[in-house]
């Protein structure tokens, strides 16, 4: 199961020959999903604008990837749990978590912008693969509590030659953590190609040396990503433990801003990877099934750009950057230690003042 | 589940046993997990009978992954638990060392205080016991310099039951090093006495002419050297830091300032170590008040020796006085 | 391949049905095995009186698995590497260190006792799995020279959780380094079982996720142990890359004598395993294949023997505890500071023979 | 292979790409690997061009696995070769730690000095640079405090290519901070000047007045603080430790007792740093030369903070002369 790969829709649209239709989700689903894929793809855009623009520090864009960030968002319930990286902002914008707040971090405050309490989000984890077992805690906890959350953790390709993935990936197997994991395998890892990171047939093969149940499914086929992960979530729910999922993907654009793609890669490898955009394929479909038309397709524009004014207009601030903040979340109640330093600061800046006086 | 009671004589490893236990009691968030601390009940059976007293939801085994037992710890303490983990000896938490660094001590700080993480890392830590190598390493110093961690060391059995109360009640992460030569050592443990606050020194003994400032396992180590000065005429001090982190500034100043001479005790290295930190803020604050250079004792920069050869590289009586005796007196 | 399990001779010492007796390893190999086994198990016998009598600190012994031992071992070229683990003093033996200095380390001295160069065996590493690294370290770096070492890797199921054995499958795999790794599943990790150690159908299981060539293996059958783990090598010899092997076993004693095993298991466990005994297999094959009788029997009793008189003899002395020793070799020239250090040290100990007069 | 002759202005990314290409010319035991060295040549282009000329088995890229990193350069060393290998960003080495303290630093004590670990790990470290979190850590605390690591640190493009020179001629093991931010600075540098010695600290700028010491990213501040304080007529001298470890202490004490007062600089946070160390080792030894006590300007005990604010964690000009000014001028 883990080496052939899961798709309900092909690069055109159609449904993929012995893929019995009734099976694909919802049209309605799909509809909402296909917006929000409009959405994400618009919130990459923006974000990068606001790059280019200098108004962003740095912004690792799911450009190509934006069927995973939907998937991975709305096969949740409400008091689950979503464990994101840096890549995963349209992830948590679909979880629906303030699009501006998701790219505080980004944008150089200290602290990841959301509640992650209120909003069931984790702040999106920098250190490749160290949040996942940190899901695996919060699903651990949860079983305890005998409440049935479910926790959809996320990674790279790259992430997967990590420690930190093996451990998390055994102990949710050992306790039967309700996790999902998700492996975006976007091909890249900066500059490293898949081939440098893995010699298995595939990385959902992994699942095995786990005893975890694993599926390769199409990355840009929101169908057979939203079914799949579903699924998972729905064993995980009702106890029947974790779940590795891999995404065959593509990165379409550089790493980040900062990042020159022309020295590991060429386009023509992209230049492949562009007709499979999952927009194209959900919309050709949509389209086909005779839900979605110019009048929608507007309408869920229309959407997208009042996310992107919004993100626009969130991120002219200047932002908090109060320097007295520095000294305050470090410890529920400052050390003395603390106190003196948050004091020094203080009395600097107050020289400052009177100085430029 | 017994109810704590007055205690006539138990071991350090008893008073932190009758510590989770009491905690567990309380608290249902309180959750215990590690290498063997299940039916086992630890390798030095810290946690002897938890599993049974409370079942497997509460105390239990993991897979042998120090990161693993860390990052599992961080996500449950995220959904409300309090974990308190064990780390099975010194050096086997540095694997772990990523977790804690970036993840233990930044969260709270990253989510601007939405989400505190009150666990507990248990370590047993420093020599004394003839240990193989990688199981009797002093690393305080990396926790201690890495900012958003408390860190917290009890020298006697009375405080490594009401510390650790303390430390699993704190909201913060805490580091709770165990100075494992100590485990077996019988003291009387009043558990009903108040859990005393992290972040303060108490003075073990006056002393007017020079002080000992000082930690963990070298508090005996100090004592012992103060006694033999006593014999020998010579008033010394003996402060017990305690609390690592927070430091307690006040009490070590104060006593210091009282003598105008000191020297700092402690197991580990001492290149950039927690005792060079003491040495530097004291000779900050009470400079005027020095007769002499705050002396340092410490282990040697050295890996940690093996059992034969161990007892040149831990801080003994004679090296702590042969430091009081270089305090200058002559000068006085 | 991974799931089933290899054996050639059962625990009556025939051969299994389906085994063609012609591929098992050649008489001679297997009676110098046996030989080898004898001498390992009195190993661990003398050793483990040695604790007894107070004269080493600790012994893990690997009673029961002198199977593994020998044969991962003598499988080995001269120029090919040995990294063994606390528990694989028995196949350090084997691969001809000799056995006062492979002590060392246990009876309380700070260094491996051998020379790891001279003998191409690692030092015998205690932090779990971090070593695995390391010999693929070798074994890259031989391929980069145009050698044809090999590198044999030891762990335990307990270490195969530690993020550090993923990346040094992983590693090994991508690198195609020639490494084998051989891992002692005895059941425990100290009190920890295997089934808290891992939810997957095998240890084996795991090469899958490396793409490493994966084999599960009778660990108390020399001749099963010394196909699979010779067929190892040679592939790894010729290019071939590494291989995983599984070897089913289990630790008879405690963990070490330090530890009391009937807190965590019970005799009846322990007693199912006793008939396993590798050496009593290989006994009654070559017994009955002829090539054993009382005298040879005897003949190898008198060199484990001799071996164990060589290791009292040895463990008698107070060994080196030079203190100067302990600032001599962390740098090749010593760091004023230490120099400093040692200085002081000398100081204090002519002080205190000048006090003892 | 370019033959190396006297370049008039690169980068310290240049200097030590030259370092790196000149020893990879000289020893072909030195191999270079990492993530993203090959092909891209490091995401601050340090590795840049080295696959290319060198071929795959020289520069290569791993998976991206730190400890796997450290623990397979520890498996080159012990077979013969010379490994320089790199961390992306400081706090990516965390990962690493276990391999780098339990083995790096302690493989030739534990073998007798059979296995020595020729091996370079380079390290961009500390901030300046607007980055965002675990991209601006100053780790060397960790890597100072921990026996058996050489810890070296150039502040300036001629030292990043004669010190990395000599990292890799180490016969033992060299954690070789590279200070971030200044990366992209231009500077002269005569790669046919001699190899500077591991554990020689420098004068950079003599002063009669005061005494600041420094090293790495910290050093281009103190001496424009210094600059400073000479327009407002106080001759403060400049000391870049450069060798964390060894420490020149004979350097730096003669300054320092020259001039009767110090300031220690530092980016990392302040508490058991190597500013504490610096400061308790050069109080230990200059104590009767003291007019006030060593001071020192680091960074707060805080995590490291975003850009917007990390101009208030770093040491600049104005705190390092406020603490010279709080030197106790009036009394001498
Ligand atoms: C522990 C750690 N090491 C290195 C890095 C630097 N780094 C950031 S992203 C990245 C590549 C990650 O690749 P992948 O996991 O495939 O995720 P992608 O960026 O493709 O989404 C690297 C090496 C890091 N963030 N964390
Ligand atoms: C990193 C690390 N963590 C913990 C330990 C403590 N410890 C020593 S042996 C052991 C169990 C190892 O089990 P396994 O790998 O199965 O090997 P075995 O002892 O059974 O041969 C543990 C937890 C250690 N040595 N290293
Ligand atoms: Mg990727
Ligand atoms: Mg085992």
């Amino acid at each position: 199961m883990s080496d052939s790969l899961s798709r309900m829709l092909d690069e055109h649209g159609n449904v993929v020959e012995g893929v019995d239709p009734a099976t694909l989700p919802p049209l309605a689903d799909l509809l909402d999903g296909y917006r929000a894929l409009v959405v994400a793809r618009r919130f990459n855009d923006q974000a990068s604008a606001l790059v280019r623009q200098g108004r962003l520090a740095v912004y690792p864009s799911s450009h190509g990837q934006e069927a995973c960030q939907v998937a991975a968002a709305t096969v949740l319930g409400e008091h689950d749990w979503l464990f994101p990286t840096y890549r995963d902002c349209a992830a948590v914008v679909t979880r629906g978590v303030d699009p501006v707040e998701v790219l505080t971090l980004l944008a150089g405050e200290w602290h990841c912008g959301y509640d992650p309490v209120a909003t069931r989000v984790a702040p999106q984890c920098t250190p490749l693969a160290t949040q996942l077992p940190h899901a695996v805690g919060v699903a651990h906890a949860a079983r305890l509590k005998g409440e049935d959350t479910v926790v959809m953790a996320l990674c790279g390709d790259g992430a997967t030659s990590e420690g930190d993935f093996h451990e998390a990936l055994n102990f949710a197997a050992v306790f039967r953590a309700p996790v999902v994991f998700l492996v975006q395998n976007n091909k890249y890892a900066i500059s490293v190609p898949l081939a440098r990171q893995s010699a298995a047939p595939s990385l959902a093969a992994k699942g095995v040396g786990y005893g975890v149940p694993a599926e390769l499914v199409d990355g840009n086929d929101l169908a057979a990503l939203t079914s799949v992960l579903a699924a998972a979530v729905e064993r995980a729910r009702s106890g029947g433990g974790p779940t590795l999922v891999e995404a065959d993907t593509y990165r379409i654009q550089a790493h980040t801003n900062a990042d020159d793609a022309s020295r590991y890669r060429n386009d023509d490898e992209v230049a492949k990877w562009l007709p499979r955009d999952p927009l194209l394929r959900l919309k050709a479909y949509l389209t086909a099934q005779g839900v979605l038309d110019a009048e929608r397709e507007a309408a869920f524009a229309q959407v997208a750009e009042e996310m992107a004014a919004h993100v626009r207009a969130g991120s002219a601030g200047e932002g908090t950057a109060d320097p007295s903040e520095l000294f305050r979340h470090v410890f529920a109640e400052p050390t003395p230690q603390l106190r003196e330093q948050s004091e020094l600061l203080a009395a600097e800046l107050t020289a400052d003042l009177e100085a430029a006086r | 589940m017994s109810t704590t009671t007055l205690t006539p004589k138990i071991t350090m490893a008893q008073a932190i046993n009758t510590a989770l236990r009491d905690a567990m009691t309380a608290d249902d968030r309180v959750v215990v997990f590690g290498e063997d601390v299940g039916p086992l009940g630890g390798v030095f059976r810290v946690t002897d009978g938890l599993t049974a007293s409370f079942g497997e939801d509460r105390c239990f085994d993991t897979p042998l992954a120090e990161s693993g037992i860390v990052g599992m710890a961080i996500g449950m303490a995220m959904n409300g638990m309090r974990p308190v983990i064990e780390m099975q000896f010194d050096a086997f938490a540095f694997p772990a060392f990523e977790q804690i660094v970036s993840h233990v001590a930044k969260m709270a700080n990253r989510t601007r205080g939405k989400v505190r993480l009150p666990m507990v890392i248990r370590v047993p830590y420093a020599g004394g016991v003839g240990g193989v190598e990688h199981h009797c390493d002093s690393s305080e110093a990396y926790y201690a310099h890495t900012p958003g961690l408390l860190v917290v060391t009890p020298a006697t059995n009375a405080d490594a039951y009401g510390l650790l109360r303390a430390a699993i009640d704190s909201p913060d992460p805490v580091i709770f090093l165990e100075p494992k030569k100590q485990y077996f050592s019988k003291e009387e443990v009043d558990v009903t006495a108040p859990v005393p606050p992290i972040g303060r020194a108490v003075v073990r003994r006056e002393g007017r002419d020079a002080t000992l400032i000082t930690y963990g396992p070298s508090v005996p180590v100090a004592l012992a050297a103060a006694e033999q000065a006593a014999a020998e005429g010579r008033d010394v001090g003996v402060v017990d830091v305690r609390s690592i982190v927070p430091f307690d500034d006040e009490t070590v100043c104060a006593a210091v300032r009282a003598t105008g001479r000191a020297v700092v005790v402690a197991e580990a290295p001492g290149f950039a170590s927690v005792a060079s930190e003491i040495a530097a803020r004291v000779t900050e604050r009470c400079f005027h008040h020095l007769e002499a250079p705050v002396r340092r004792v410490t282990g040697f920069d050295i890996p940690f020796p093996a059992p034969k050869l161990e007892r040149h590289q831990l801080p003994g009586v004679d090296r702590i006085l042969d430091a009081v005796d270089d305090l200058q007196w002559e000068e006085s």
